[in-house]
């Protein structure tokens, strides 16, 4: 698959919350090979500091060229990121890694996690737009807050989706934790998919595996060139060997990786 | 002098060995060169030179293994390889296809091992020289890096030396008292180039967890914030020590990679950059080009140790 | 545990010394604590560094003297100072005003010189320590600086213990192979405690005129481009030496401060970053702070060394 | 005379050429102590990249608070600060240094070259405001191309100057160098005030010395601080002493500097 070093304008920048934006670029070379799950290292601000790409995955690709991310500012160069106007640049290297297989025949839950959601929208809208058919989506959102995932909640039953939402503080959906609405329903699913918190994966991916349903995972880890080249972005595999996040991941079966250490 | 009309000359040699440019990949930065593939004309490089290679395969350090710094990053990726065999029959195909030179970075655990690794990839073809990577601990003396110790650096020399006819580039450690008395014993042990810097040594540590951020604690740094130290060294080696010298530490740019030039590194290694600008090396070469038209330099060669000091 | 109605306790010490925090202002950085009267409540600093004093003024060396690095700058003022008669006639007395601890920084071109010049300082009122820096070159050692080699280092340190009976604090290179080895040099010389780290030695060209940036060809790298290494030395030293360290080296903000308290550091010098945010000290001991009431830590001293590696 | 750290609000940012802009700043402090000659040190950007602050003369201060620079883009600082837009924030220390001292009872002859301009309108709009007897005021402006310097040249007329104007490629006023129409004025001069490139500020200073007429120049250099602390920003004294740029100057008698080494 070509990767592509691009130079992409944003179109938009939306606000959904206090930390939580969502960046629309004219990225079409990279737009027309992405695929769900897959990532982009985007370069944010222009001077060394700082240095280093960050990692997003591609949240929504509507066949425009454009590549929609959706990012929580949590540090200095997502911050660089949320101050990008329309017009102005931002230089993308991907479509990266491996992303999600998902068996159009089987009923499927997605299960996301604050930013998590991120490649998750992609995944239903790719799904949905190849396999007319494939209506079984379930998708399970939790977040710290309602004005985090409020908007993501709509847009997920906008494109039929059933959705489950759950926030830490109770203010939309239940309150507690994804994986509670989750496990209720995992007797109805087939193949799940997942990205959040380490925790929450490592919870969804127990009950997966003690249900027997194959699951998905999207995993972070801390990168420096995204293309498999500075060997940085490891996990622990569940046979005692590394996994390289950006190469192997970042989706992985849950069953590769050793949850606990 | 009047803008030149033809390209500039951008060919440099180390002994016999012949390079179309000055411009090559640092060890670790590029993987086996097929990953950037699609960034970068492999064909246009000086030469690459690859991820460090031992006797046998190795794991590495346990994540995390990189964080970044300001202008720099710290890595302790713990010399992960697919070891010697490996390298050649499964990386060496697609490395023997391009028209680049490639330099094998090697490393070891002791002086018998970088002998014994260093016959097992002479011969192969494809390759056109060694890099001996000396700022491992020799786990013999203590661990203490034979990059640290001249008399251990001479010793890897010599018995790498000894066991290839392939030119050998040893590349120094810059965590040391005196730069030209370790690049003088190297030379002397007859090395055929000396490459530097390999990384600094550094630490950065999580204040909420109060936990090292890197799991093996302390790590290796690099990028645009070691330059300054770099280029330095470099011009202390090149203007004390006869063999030639490559250039490493913070090159992003044409600039930087000028810099090096002047000071006298007769080719340069681009590094982190190639993280952050997979593009980098290729921007490099043009931008040495560039230079060369506008100071009215016919050849690449005539600005190598060009700098101008007292007065 | 909930957080503390009580303000932390950010009192620490070194030996006999008590600092009413740990935020102190590097040597040479904060010229004579009076150029940042206007900036910085100078009574709330734990203790002021100020420039390096020799016996006779000395003028320093031909501009440029500085240049930005990556993240860091390059500094070749070459020790100018005023000598140490017109510091204590002209410097002292605004010094001795401040409520904060003085702390007098020497340099020598001789062991004699650093002893003499230690005599002159002791008894005058208002100075609670001398801190060393044999980052300059001996003289009579053809040059070679006193912080490279540990005998050099560790004789300075006996000449100043024997001269003078305030603290006296050494403040190393990091230039070195083996930084916990002149730790315990200038340790078993007798040092109340350590510094570290001075300059890195760096370079930088300009391409155009193809001459050094900096006049005197190479200068002292620092700010947050050195942080990683400054810390992991700060580390090493802090877990083999048993003398108390002060942390020094691209400090900037509070979590930097905390890095190197959790490292090891008893107290931390800001340096660099006076120039580019003057108001940063004060900053730093309102952060250290905030981070205590947030870890629920009573006391600065809880955090220092408490670095958990392993598992 | 207090200095002060001071977060300050862009209120306008205008492109006079290509490489020339203006920046307004609201800052109160800074403004209400600022006299001709002084300068600010600019933080640029917000990351550790670029890492020190750039010295800027002020350019002028109406009394409103507001704090004008004159800036040449020449790299990356500069370049950050062009990027800033009204309601974004710079911070600045200031004010630094020494000015300039005119005597209201002489003859006066300003030498601007480049941004070297910036502190000399500051100069003129005082001097009327304060003595408003001192008409006579010359201002000699030169620059690389009419673009930088034809609104400049108009403000200063439009405050009663009068104006002679230089330029390389003589696309407005003489070609050549501003010395040449100041060199024919210079014996109805009696002070002479420059701000300008290393060549242009020697030659200026040569021929007042020949003509005896005294001379004050804006010196520039590589600074750390600002403040007087780091000790970066010397420049050799014709007495064979340093003259630190940002205590003693910037603003020096041309005499005191050695102009040839
Ligand atoms: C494959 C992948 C996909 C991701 N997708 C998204 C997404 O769609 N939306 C989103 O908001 N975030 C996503 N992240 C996390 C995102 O990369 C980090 O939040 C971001 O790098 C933080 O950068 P910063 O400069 O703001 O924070 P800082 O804390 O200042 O970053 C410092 C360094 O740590 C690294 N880092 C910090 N947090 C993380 C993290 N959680 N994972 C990996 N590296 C980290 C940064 O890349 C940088 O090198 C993804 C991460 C990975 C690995
Ligand atoms: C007292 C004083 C007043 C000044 N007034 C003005 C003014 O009103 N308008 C204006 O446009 N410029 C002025 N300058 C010059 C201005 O400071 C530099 O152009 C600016 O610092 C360049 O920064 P940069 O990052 O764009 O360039 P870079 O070349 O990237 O800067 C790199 C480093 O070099 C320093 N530097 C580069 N050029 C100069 C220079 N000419 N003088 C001093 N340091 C330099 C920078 O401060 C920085 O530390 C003044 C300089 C001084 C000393
Ligand atoms: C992730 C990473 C891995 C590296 N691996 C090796 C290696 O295997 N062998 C080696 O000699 N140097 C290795 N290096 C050092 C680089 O080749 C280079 O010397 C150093 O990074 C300085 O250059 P830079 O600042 O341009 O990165 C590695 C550096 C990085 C960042
Ligand atoms: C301009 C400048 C002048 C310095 N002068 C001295 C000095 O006189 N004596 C000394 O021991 N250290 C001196 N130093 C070193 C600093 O005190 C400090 O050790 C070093 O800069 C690292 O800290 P930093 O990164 O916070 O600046 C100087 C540093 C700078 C930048
Ligand atoms: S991020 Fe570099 S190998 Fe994965
Ligand atoms: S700029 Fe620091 S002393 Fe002048």
């Amino acid at each position: 698959m070509p990767q592509f070093q691009e130079k992409s304008i944003v179109v938009t920048s939306e606000r959904l919350s206090e930390s939580y934006f969502r960046l629309v670029l004219e990225s079409p070379r990279i737009a027309a090979q992405a695929q769900p799950g897959q990532f982009v290292m985007a370069a944010c601000g222009s001077t060394l500091d700082p240095l280093l790409r960050r990692p997003f995955s591609i949240h929504r690709c509507l066949g425009d060229g454009t590549l929609h991310l959706l990012i929580k500012i949590v540090g200095k160069g997502t911050k660089l990121l949320a101050d990008l106007e329309p017009g102005e640049s931002c230089d993308l290297l991907g479509p990266l890694g491996k992303g999600f297989t998902l068996d159009p025949d089987k009923v499927s839950g997605l299960v996301g996690g604050g930013v998590g959601i991120a490649p998750l929208l992609f995944l239903v809208e790719q799904t949905n737009a190849r396999y007319p058919q494939h209506q079984a989506l379930h998708v399970f959102l939790g977040g710290q807050t309602g004005d985090d995932i409020r908007q993501l909640g709509q847009e997920f039953e906008q494109i039929g989706a059933s959705v489950s939402l759950a926030t830490d503080d109770g203010s939309l959906g239940m309150q507690g934790l994804v994986t509670q609405p989750f496990e209720e329903a995992l007797g109805t699913l087939q193949q799940v998919f997942v990205c959040g918190p380490m925790a929450m994966m490592a919870a969804t991916a127990t009950l997966c595996q003690q249900a027997n349903v194959p699951c998905q995972v999207s995993l972070e880890s801390h990168m420096a060139c995204g293309l498999g080249a500075c060997l940085g972005c490891t996990v622990h595999g569940a046979d005692g060997n590394y996994r390289h996040v950006c190469k192997h991941g970042p989706v992985l079966p849950a069953e590769e990786i050793a949850w606990i250490r | 002098m009047d803008s030149l009309k033809v390209a500039p000359d951008l060919r440099v040699s180390i002994g016999d060995l012949s390079f179309a440019n000055p411009v090559m990949t640092a060890s670790g930065t590029f993987g086996y060169a097929k990953e950037f593939n699609d960034f970068v004309q492999l064909d246009r490089l000086g030469a690459v030179a690859v991820k460090g290679i031992s006797l046998e395969p190795r794991a590495g350090n346990p994540p995390p293994r990189v964080v970044e710094t300001p202008a720099g990053m710290l890595n302790a990726i713990g010399l992960e390889n697919v070891g010697v065999a490996r390298f050649i029959s499964d990386k060496m195909p697609f490395l023997r296809g391009c028209k680049c030179r490639v330099i094998v970075n090697i490393l070891g655990d002791s002086i018998e091992e970088y002998a014994r690794l260093s016959e097992k990839l002479t011969g192969v073809a494809g390759i056109d020289g060694l890099e001996v990577n000396i700022s491992c601990p020799n786990v013999k003396k203590g661990g203490v890096a034979f990059g640290t110790v001249p008399e251990m650096a001479q010793a890897v020399t010599k018995s790498v030396k000894g066991a290839t006819d392939l030119p050998v580039i040893v590349k120094l450690s810059p965590n040391v008292s005196d730069i030209v008395a370790m690049a003088q014993a190297v030379a002397d042990g007859g090395a055929d180039a000396l490459s530097l810097i390999n990384t600094l040594i550094g630490m950065a540590i999580d204040t909420k967890t109060r936990t090292p951020k890197l799991a093996n604690i302390i790590g290796g740094l690099s990028g645009p914030a070691v330059k300054p130290v770099a280029l330095r060294m470099v011009w202390q080696v090149a203007s004390n020590v006869s063999i030639p010298v490559i250039g490493i530490g913070g090159i992003g740019t044409a600039e930087d990679a000028v810099e090096f030039l002047i000071a006298g590194a007769t080719a340069i290694q681009v590094g982190t950059a190639n993280f952050y600008n997979p593009g980098a090396t290729e921007a490099i070469i043009d931008g040495i080009s560039d230079y060369l038209v506008e100071q009215g330099q016919a050849s690449v060669r005539d600005i190598i140790g060009s700098l101008k000091v007292g007065n």
